[in-house]
């Protein structure tokens, strides 16, 4: 165990390295941790994918269920997003109801995916204003090694790619088989910044994460489109930090797709 | 500011924002209040504290909790909430909660909490920034030490035109963005930022822009309105006065901040 | 703020001029507090009203919603009433499910214009066994001085009158629209008894109240109906007490409903 | 003591109680306890305390808390109840409890609580009475020092008639009126009162004076419940005797009860 | 009152009795405590059982409600047990949600009856895919005096052997008339077995079971078939010691079926 | 072992186990972990402790408690599982922590909790007995001293054939038994056992030698999980090395164990 005092330490020791433009673990300011990515990791999962940023490990699953349409949009599906931060995740998790960071977890998560537009929710519908699609994406986060944000979207978008619809016959779910798969117009991915001090940097690990004072999460898309944005921590960015993260999240979540595709293609 | 061909439903231009108004110290037993009108939109806050943290094992001995909650009474929507505390409320307090801390010296007060509760009774687009918009005046009307008010404000789109202070209409356009901000005004900071929607970098810039010329517009009115306060409040009592003028200071004086807090120049 | 240490202090003195039939206001035993009362406080209600007495503060709407009628009384709606104490009231409400406070005030509320009949519930029909409307009230004490049943009954009144009923097409509501108003055949009010040692007053501040040995709220009809009851706190009435009680309820809802009906002739 | 012509479905004359039974002493591990079978209702009551009450930032230095609770299991009504305590349980858990409290020496007990709980396993109409009744008797069971037993008693009106301890097809008329009511017998003082349904004020006296006649019959049977209890006991077992002997003691002698606790003649 | 240090000092007294074979209270190993049985005891429910073994003492109610069937068994109605351990049952139980002691035993007394296959959920269905009786068993724990999951287990097989099923008009069942009763093919019961040290009893005082390492209970049928097992506590088994209480097991369930049976002779 | 014309839905013999993998220190930030694939089942168990348990009063002088958490992923099954912890997993986490309880050694750590969270993620019958199997391996990984490892299996009956560790086909057979059980290998103690379905007393003995054997098999693959992160570990970290060894020592000599702990042979 490393327990939450020796994190607050090591927390001084990132400062000290950040405030001098480096990284305990010698990485650059904008450079990840190794990433690895296993895509269909729950067979009984709809689409599945497990993702390692460094020491953080998520797991994200996906169930298509069938549910009546939003009565103000009878002709789509809806997502929805679901985040549990697991007590083995860290030390001082707790069993218990959603709380207020797996709530965020999972709703910026969700805003990435959706205002990305990148799923048709039009095509999730089964029958006009009866039955659609409602793909609920389930997040457990398994170890906490800080940025969760970004491990969690790459995990939940790698399921969603893998995603396939089942078959229905009559109003039920056949069990085990499958009609065809997600269509995805996009590929949209959090990339996630932190400050300490006057520092900006990528990809924080959980004792660097302890020490940030901000925190800017922005979801955006191949197509250089920015469909999210989330700032959180009590501190505070001026106008240039945040336009320097917005110059970095594009390359950054580039290097996160193609990570993403490479595992896709070995799996297939 | 801009010109455009785009009419606003409300007939606002779009660097406009709708009517607003505060009026501090509405609560008896809050130890701070605010009520805030911006267009429909209708908010109660009440701020408590600094007061012990309970149960203890959630105290910091560095510094002030602070405990923000944003609710959303069931009759202020045009479908009716539910009295339970949707997930949505509780995202928004957690945002608003981290903006306020930012402007608190809560590293003054050990083991505390400040608690700030915030309701809404009527709504139509933008209630998270009306609420954040009150709750600093409810603080400095509380009389809890802070670097700077915190206006809030959010910026949109509709028809493919950037608006300051989206109304519901607008916010259910086809193309629509949403971005809420909250800013400490003296360095232009951003304390709080969230979005929904697609944009460029350089539609970004523009709406941050009108964003900030918003919060701007928001701070001014924060201001008089503590002031009103003040004024009124001189001619019937005299102790409440040096409290507000306490924060009336750490408001308009720059230079003394950096060496009371840990306010470092942006 | 003054907090509860100081409110007992000034529940001490309370309870010493009442002692002597007199009270730290100067009011009269049976006098209320300054009322005002802002109907149509909320666009988004079909219904609502603000009401203040002296520092008490209390928001009550309604919301019309489709339901079925219950199986029993297959062409009756119905009416559902809520209360919450925000944790703004008072220094010491907390958030959370509502408590027994909230309840009992929520349900002493409620029965007051449940049994007086003014609402007729047949007229709330909208189609036998299967549809009909259910009128949510829902009061919410915004600053706790005293008295909360008199200031919330007062609200719901309010707001139930100036109700209006959605307009329907089809099975859903139109928003914005509406076809028509709430009919009611009565002006059901709860008037509140304090008791301190042998004296009888109404009204009661907020260190009144702290102070007091018990309660009784009567609810009645400007027809001289008695239409709900509800002792409360740990102390003890006698039948000349209660019957006391009662020759004063008439009275004194007969002023407030005066009162009610000056604003809502302000307002239109 | 009144005539009329309205039959009573279970053919009870309007002043006359269904057959009511108390047996104390129910339980082995509370410190006290009731059964009661009150026409059809049947409930056992439990009884816990003074202890202390936990966690400690409930206690109150001054008085012991009385904690009430009312339930109804799901199969003891016609339709299936919820496991999960209802509202219309949770107000009545508060003025049952409010009304015991006024006869509880609360004050002797500085930091404690005394916990009640009573549960209904079968119901027509009336249970909050029945419950209350026998809960007063399982709190002289425990040896809870008393000013006065706590007899309950409902009033209702059914087809233009008020009648006493009105069953569920009473309760359930056109005109149904229903009043519970609980009292301190020695003086006659109301501790609990509740009403729905449309009375005059000449009605309610009648149904006043009703419920007060309906109450005074209910504390004969209380104690006589306790009484045959003590002889029984008396063969058996010295040392429970005197905790009930005393009990006795504070309910039959009049004079000493002002002068032990705050009681006021009314 | 005895408390729960006293309990324990009782506990240590049960446990050097047992280590020589006997008991407090005189009874060999494997004989149960006087059994009293109050068939209909809840007018209201559509079959009841009280049930005291020893000081024990509990209450089991069925409902038969209409429901859907279960999408994979559309021609079956089904049974669901909850058990509640009532705070006036011991002085350390606490109103609140279910917790696991209740859960487990809710859980064992179901898997005892739906195992043993004594109800066909067939005979439940009303009408296919749509329509079933749902058969809930609630059981109280009114005083707890030991050994819980044989008196609840007998309390239920009790209330399913007198419980009716309520006639049925259209959708809605028709209050007070029964349209026959439930038919049981067998009589399944829990036994359960307590371990301290070496030595294997049956019907646990509550200061034995507070001493006990190891609890088993075997649910069985007079024909001699097992039905449901649960071992519990933090104790263990040899192969030997269950093989032992197996055969104990059918003597035990025979004796407490016979005195269920003369209760019901009784009764009717 | 036995001949049946029972021909298994995956081609396995009757008394042969699902392929079973399990890999230790899993996880970073508890104490102990292990990570377990068993046939399609996927489970990953985090271990901390011994530490403090609160709050206070549910810490108990005389040992730890042991809190076992069983949970399934709403995706981890064929039909979407409810987030909320259902009735079947409070059910399974009891007994599963008691079945722990009996190999840790927790009369050594007064007042201290020893907590287990077991996640599955995929699911194919037998779960409980997979996630059992993973946590001692991720109990000795936190160095936490035990009695002996816990292997567990299920037996079951398909089509009148005794069959070990059922596969979701087998347990979904017309005539299905199911009977997870796990023990304390050394004395083949059971410390588990649960059953559904009808056996007759003989049938439940044939199942009671197959669950026997299933475990000890499970055992073997225990032993060798721990024992091969022991070794990779010795290359790698001296201090590492220290705590295991004592693990392994406690599990492997067997007089040792009596002197220790309250171990007594049965």
């Amino acid at each position: 165990m490393r327990d939450d005092i020796l994190f607050e330490l090591q927390g001084e020791k990132a400062k000290a390295y950040l405030a001098k433009g480096k990284r305990i673990d010698g990485r650059s300011l904008m450079e990840y941790r190794p990433i690895s990515i296993i895509p269909n990791f729950s067979k009984n999962a709809d689409g599945s994918c497990r993702v390692k940023v460094g020491e953080t490990d998520v797991i994200a699953g996906i169930k298509m269920e069938i549910g009546a349409p939003y009565p103000d949009s009878p002709n789509e599906g809806s997502i929805s997003v679901g985040a549990e931060f697991t007590p083995m995740a860290s030390p001082i998790f707790e069993t218990g109801p959603p709380d207020e960071y797996s709530i965020e977890l999972a709703r910026v998560v969700d805003r990435c995916i959706r205002e990305s537009k990148t799923l048709d929710f039009k095509q999730l519908l089964i029958e006009e204003a009866t039955k659609a699609w409602i793909v609920n994406i389930d997040v457990y986060v398994v170890n906490d090694g800080g940025n969760l944000f970004d491990a969690s979207s790459l995990a939940a978008l790698g399921a969603l790619i893998v995603a396939k619809i089942p078959k229905i016959e009559g109003d039920k779910i056949v069990k085990n088989e499958y009609s065809g798969k997600l269509e995805l117009s996009c590929m949209p991915l959090l990339t996630t910044f932190f400050k300490i001090g006057n520092t900006i940097f990528a990809d924080a690990t959980i004792s660097e994460e302890k020490a940030a004072d901000a925190r800017i999460s922005v979801g955006s898309t191949e197509n250089r489109q920015i469909c999210a944005m989330q700032k959180g921590l009590a501190g505070k960015f001026t106008q240039q930090e945040i336009e320097r993260c917005f110059e970095m999240t594009f390359e950054k979540a580039d290097e996160l797709r193609s990570t993403l595709k490479d595992a896709l293609a070995a799996e297939s | 500011m801009e010109k455009s061909v785009y009419e606003r439903p409300d007939g606002r231009k779009i660097d406009e924002l709708r009517k607003i108004k505060i009026v501090p110290s509405v609560l008896t037993r809050a130890d701070g209040s605010a009520y805030i009108e911006w267009g429909q939109n209708k908010a109660i806050v009440g701020v408590f504290g600094p007061r012990e943290a309970l149960p203890q094992h959630i105290q910091n001995p560095t510094k002030a909790l602070v405990n923000y909650v944003y609710r959303m009474a069931t009759f202020s929507v045009p479908e009716r909430k539910s009295a339970k505390p949707g997930r949505r409320e509780i995202e928004i307090s957690k945002v608003s909660g981290e903006a306020l801390e930012s402007a608190i010296f809560v590293e003054r007060f050990a083991n505390a909490t400040i608690d700030i509760y915030a309701y809404l009774f009527d709504s139509n687009a933008g209630t998270r920034c009306a609420a954040l918009t009150a709750a600093s005046v409810a603080l400095a009307d509380a009389g809890i030490p802070m670097r700077d008010l915190v206006p809030a404000c959010a910026v949109g789109r509709a028809n493919g035109q950037l608006i300051v202070d989206p109304c519901k209409e607008e916010e259910d356009a086809e193309d629509a963005v949403d971005m809420p901000m909250a800013i400490l005004p003296r360095n232009k900071e951003v304390v709080l930022l969230q979005m929904d929607g697609l944009l460029s970098l350089e539609e970004w810039k523009k709406a941050f822009h009108l964003g900030l010329n918003g919060c701007m517009q928001v701070y001014e009115i924060q201001k008089k309105a503590i002031k009103e306060k003040y004024e009124s409040i001189e001619k019937e009592d005299k102790k409440a006065i040096e409290a507000l003028n306490e924060e009336m200071e750490c408001l308009e004086s720059e230079g003394q901040n950096s060496a009371e807090g840990d306010y470092v120049e942006g």
